[in-house]
């Protein structure tokens, strides 16, 4: 059966609140009115005011409230209308939520997941566009996941909501409406997906495409256009953005001695130089047949026109491109 | 008709502050005729926004002015020219008021290269002398108002800086920050709450424990004034403008507003308010009607003339729209421009590792 | 010695409550003497401290709580052990009187693995069940409380949470999102500003447009207290904690109290404010002082039993510096050590690309 | 003659305050108090409350109040006491900031230099120990700079604030007092660095070292102790992160064949990790003998004991044993 990005998250939410007292919801919009964008839909009618509370708009207070909450015992999830705004309350997450742990030598643990849209929407230009990947990923005391199918989004979050530590949860606006098949399993209300692991989306011989989020999707696409003219792609779904599972990249690059990375955010600093680096200091290294490229967005804030826009995003003949440049064709 | 008339002004709330208002003040048809034509104008291109939206030539977000016209015309009413502006995402009307033709608001919404910023930034994001736009990030626009007041202050200009923000911004520890610097050191700055009873979809009452949004600086002077009668608008924001001036300090207006459409296109609006309360503001309080009715009873103006403006309104409209429409997008290359201010061309990685743009400056 | 005595409490300020507060108290003699030692014992750890900072035992930040004492041991006397504390880094006093021993702060201040933090925090960060430490982040700690709060409520515990900030912190905006949400959803918060005059060197009426901080949350109720007497503060407490935790939601408490050292080891603290400032208070308003002479006004105690007080202070505090130099230093490997809560052994990259520790739970 | 970074920091503003009206300095403790570091010693006490302005403790609302200062014609200095507490400011410094200008279409430049000390000190634990060189320069529409020694300081500060463009500037607390000889050229009033440009600091043939701030010294120490042992190492100071200068990078790895980059901040997404995906990128990876590895801070948080905090940084002997390592010896 099918089922959306959105429905995904959102059944996630339903069942782990329903397991869990201690598991509740926070953010602007995410009760009376369903969420901005309709992931939290049914649920404040379903659990009431207790477990679903929709704030003021206050990111830095509502996140520090909810940080408050994990290190005495509960477990929220705080949803950013967009991660856009998160960079109000950034130090809530990095301060206080992701080195507590630490900090304290173990002695208070802060379970909570920071969750909402993240990276880049239609026509919403240069503030509400901003992929937040590198940044929280560069930060050891968080786990930070990013899904791309329903399955991914249903797995990761109950995941997430079940680590006993802080995770952010970036999704994409754009795939909340897209339907994916979802399998039996994942249907369990015990349908974990472990963080820390890639998947290997579609198996290849001839080049590694590595992506998370939308990418994938178009990773998948461009890999398909490439399977016509006889190039086949694999194609790793990293799911995780910390821990990065380099073992399952490594491990595809010995076989296809080839690699892109596809991600939507800026090029500086961000998920693809990360991978392009772990890569040049393993033993893959000596099985690269080309060097690494990266597919990213472009090196500018987001403009609005739709034009400019979609140039300044990755599109699939970016990685088509960089696929055939790679293996010379 | 007559040259002008005097009226009623709607009851003012202070806080820390005297019964400071008149009661009463003289309009002239000149002004009432100008004020009426600017909202009607800010009205008309609203809604042609959003049949332009509902036909996808308007995408992502695009936050509409409906009903609150009022709050932008009579501060502007009560200012100069170079006083500065700032306010949040819900742009258009200021942008007009500012000096931006509604061709080129209209054009912006399309993202066309003719809009206010080239097609950069939308509905959110346009900008013109002594405005400073239109800032997505609720409440970041607050400590950017008391920046620009600082910047006057420092310069030591005679002018003002107005600073909106929304009942729901209110909230933000940011504009308590705010605050606070610009009383520690007097800025020329007027705290600007409109307060049109919702943000999104939450209620005053649910998102502020206290909602007398005119008190809430604390030590920073208040009132509260009906935000749909532009004349009640224009008065205190004339008292407050001279007190600033005179280098007293910062004050903070609330103006009791409401907002007609959702919160942006995409909110139909009424799964938390019922119709009936958008169809009763609309009736009973709505601004441009008030400035109507106010005219045709002093006799300042008659039916026919505002009919005209009216016919020339929608004209002026109907040409933007065109204007708008036909633009044409920006050039690709206008991707890598401006990112930087005064440098000399350089190049911008693209989407992949083969694709390089050259940034330039580009005016519009 | 009487078992006994009854004190004149120092005179409360009131906002949005009526005169709430007894103007007397009683007090055992058990009480005072244990309010006498908790004081003493902090003032003398922390004198340790700033002699070992001198002697470079201790690095970084060390932020003492001289002066301040009758806040934490006022606050404690009125609270139970499972209440809930959060405050900033200037946390040494709390620290103890949550229920860490003194071997086991100074150990932290000296880094080592018998530390409160096992030698990963230090001055800052110290926590215990029910006190969550011990935020360097200057008013961070606000929502957090309110957050503890939340937790409180949500699980229908019968507890407070005590949530302190200084001064500067109180102009921080998340402070007053703080304020807001607690309020709004009445939960069990004191929130309490520990107003000592400054904040690093900049004194309040040069950071605050309002310094009557009890009045600052607006609609949250407040009171302001004399925080250098400890039967001041506990009284004020009591009362608040009562109407806490009848669900009547959050207050407001300033306590004006003093700090005798520079705000951190490295600051003289005599640039901002003169020496006789500071000799002034410490002679005519210490809060250690004023117990004592309050007990021996009462006849509670005896001059001797103080002193043989002090004496086993003296002798605790010593044991504990030789504790904390002692101690061993951690081991390398804790360096990997508590990155994740719950998590089986990984591998954490060191400083280079061929350095790497295993990352385990290792609990004090 | 020597001068402490320090003493270079201070004279660059000192200078360019006195030279442009429009300059002037705003954070915490910067005027009566003389800067908590005293980097802006003496400055209040020469140019007054309106030039030198002391601030509440609020980051996001004196950021926000420095950037709006900007947008209207003034060129602000705004101090952060430290870097860690930019995270309370940072969506003014990159919404309200870095965006505007692109955002506007070239409407509103926003002339402001943002400082103050950034990641590690000594002894002050997780909070207060963070690098935000991989955060601001991973964004576009900010240059970023961070200066190692006095000469450094004073050029590439003095070129910030005439910058029509907000510039994150990244200082080192542990270099604050260090004294480094300065040249007759570097005393001018007009002295600038130009921000995009990194400097050879020592030529050598056999690897290169990149570095900027503080591990520009130990690369330096590296270097010597392998100069002992036969090794010539050439090492880079970049002093832009953004801008960054790829091209001096390549060419001095055309020449050395071998590169090693070092920095005090986390590994993931960090600036090595950019330098690794550019390398790869370019023609230079053809030169490359061996892969390139980074040197960087441990993947945790600070710990604040002495021997975890000094093990937490790249030492001397990380450099030298990854210079072995890739040179086979
Ligand atoms: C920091 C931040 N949080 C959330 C949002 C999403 N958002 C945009 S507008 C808005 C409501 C604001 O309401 P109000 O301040 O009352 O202004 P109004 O829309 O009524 O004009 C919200 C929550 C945002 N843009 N920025
Ligand atoms: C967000 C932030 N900004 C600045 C600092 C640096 N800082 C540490 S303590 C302090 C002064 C705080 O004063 P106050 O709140 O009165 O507390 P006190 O030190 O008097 O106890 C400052 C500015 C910080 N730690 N965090
Ligand atoms: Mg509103
Ligand atoms: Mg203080």
């Amino acid at each position: 059966s099918m089922m959306t990005v959105r429905d995904a998250l959102n059944s996630a939410m339903d069942e782990e609140i329903a397991r869990d007292d201690r598991v509740f919801l926070i953010g602007e919009e995410v009760a009376e009115y369903d969420g901005a964008y309709k992931i939290t839909r049914g649920l404040w009618k379903k659990f009431g005011d207790r477990r679903i509370m929709d704030t003021p708009i206050t990111e830095m207070g509502f996140a520090g409230i909810a940080v408050g909450a994990a290190m005495a015992g509960l477990k929220p999830i705080c949803e950013f209308m967009t991660f856009n705004f998160s960079m109000q309350a950034i130090d809530q997450v990095i301060n206080s939520a992701a080195k507590t742990f630490y900090m304290s030598s173990g002695e208070v643990p802060v379970p909570i997941v920071f969750r909402g849209p993240n990276g880049a929407s239609a026509g919403v230009a240069a503030q509400h566009s901003q992929c937040f990947g590198a940044w929280y990923s560069h930060c050891p005391g968080l786990k930070v996941v990013s899904p791309y199918s329903s399955e991914d989004a249903r797995g990761l979050l109950k995941a997430a909501i079940r680590d006993p530590n802080p995770v952010v949860v970036l999704e994409s606006e754009l795939m909340y409406g897209t339907a994916f098949p979802l399998s039996e399993e994942a249907k369990d209300v015990d349908f974990l997906i472990p963080i820390g692991k890639a998947k290997i989306e579609q198996q290849g011989k001839h080049i590694t495409l590595v992506a998370h989020s939308k990418m994938v999707g178009l990773s998948l696409d461009a890999a398909k256009a490439l399977a016509e003219e006889g190039i086949e792609c694999e194609v790793i779904n990293l799911l995780s953005l910390r821990p990065l599972d380099t073992e399952c990249i490594i491990n595809s690059v010995k076989k296809t001695n080839h690699l892109i990375t596809a991600e939507g955010g800026w090029p500086q600093s961000g998920i693809g130089a990360e991978i392009c680096a772990r890569i040049m200091e393993s033993e893959a290294f000596d099985y690269l047949d080309a060097p690494v490229t990266r597919v990213t967005g472009a090196d500018v804030p987001m403009p609005y026109a739709a034009l400019l826009e979609e140039n300044a995003l990755p599109q699939v003949h970016n990685i088509v491109a960089a696929v055939k440049k790679t293996l010379n064709v | 008709t007559v040259e002008q008339a005097e009226f009623d002004l709607q009851p003012y709330e202070y806080h820390k502050l005297d019964d400071v208002f008149p009661k009463k003040t003289i309009a002239t048809r000149d002004e009432m005729l100008h004020y009426y034509r600017q909202m009607q104008t800010i009205r008309k291109m609203e809604d042609a926004a959003s049949v332009m939206y509902r036909e996808k030539t308007i995408r992502g977000f695009c936050h509409l002015y409906n009903g609150q016209e009022a709050c932008a015309v009579g501060i502007e009413a009560a200012i100069r020219r170079d006083d500065e502006v700032i306010t949040a995402y819900r742009a258009h009307g200021w942008t007009f008021t500012r000096g931006v033709s509604v061709k080129n608001v209209l054009a912006e919404l399309t993202g066309r290269s003719t809009g206010a910023a080239q097609g950069k930034g939308g509905s959110m994001h346009m900008y013109k002398k002594n405005f400073y736009g239109g800032n997505g990030i609720v409440g970041a626009q607050v400590p950017l108002g008391a920046g620009i007041a600082l910047a006057i202050k420092y310069k030591g200009e005679d002018k003002v800086c107005i600073t909106l923000y929304g009942d729901g911004a209110a909230n933000q520890g940011q504009v308590f920050e705010a605050y606070n610097m610009a009383k520690l050191w007097d800025l020329p700055i007027l705290f600007v709450c409109e307060n049109n009873d919702y943000a999104m979809g939450t209620s005053t009452g649910r998102s502020a424990a206290s909602t007398e949004f005119f008190t809430r600086g604390d030590y920073v002077p208040g009132f509260k004034v009906n935000g749909m009668d532009v004349l009640s608008v224009r008065e205190a924001t004339r008292w407050a403008a001279d007190y600033m001036r005179s280098g007293k300090g910062p004050l903070l207006m609330e103006l009791k507003t409401y907002r007609y459409f959702g919160h942006s296109m995409s909110d139909p609006g009424t799964s938390y308010r019922g119709r009936d309360e958008v169809q009763s503001v609309r009736k009973l309080k709505d601004p441009i009607q008030a400035c109507k009715i106010n005219m045709l009873e002093a006799n300042l103006a008659t039916e026919e003339e505002l009919k005209a403006i009216d016919t020339e309104v929608k004209k002026e409209i109907a040409e933007a729209v065109t204007f708008a429409k036909e633009s044409p997008v920006p050039k690709l290359e206008e991707l890598y421009n401006n990112v930087y201010s005064d440098e000399p061309p350089f190049q911008v990685r693209g989407c992949d590792a083969f694709t390089y743009g050259i940034s330039r400056q580009s005016k519009a």
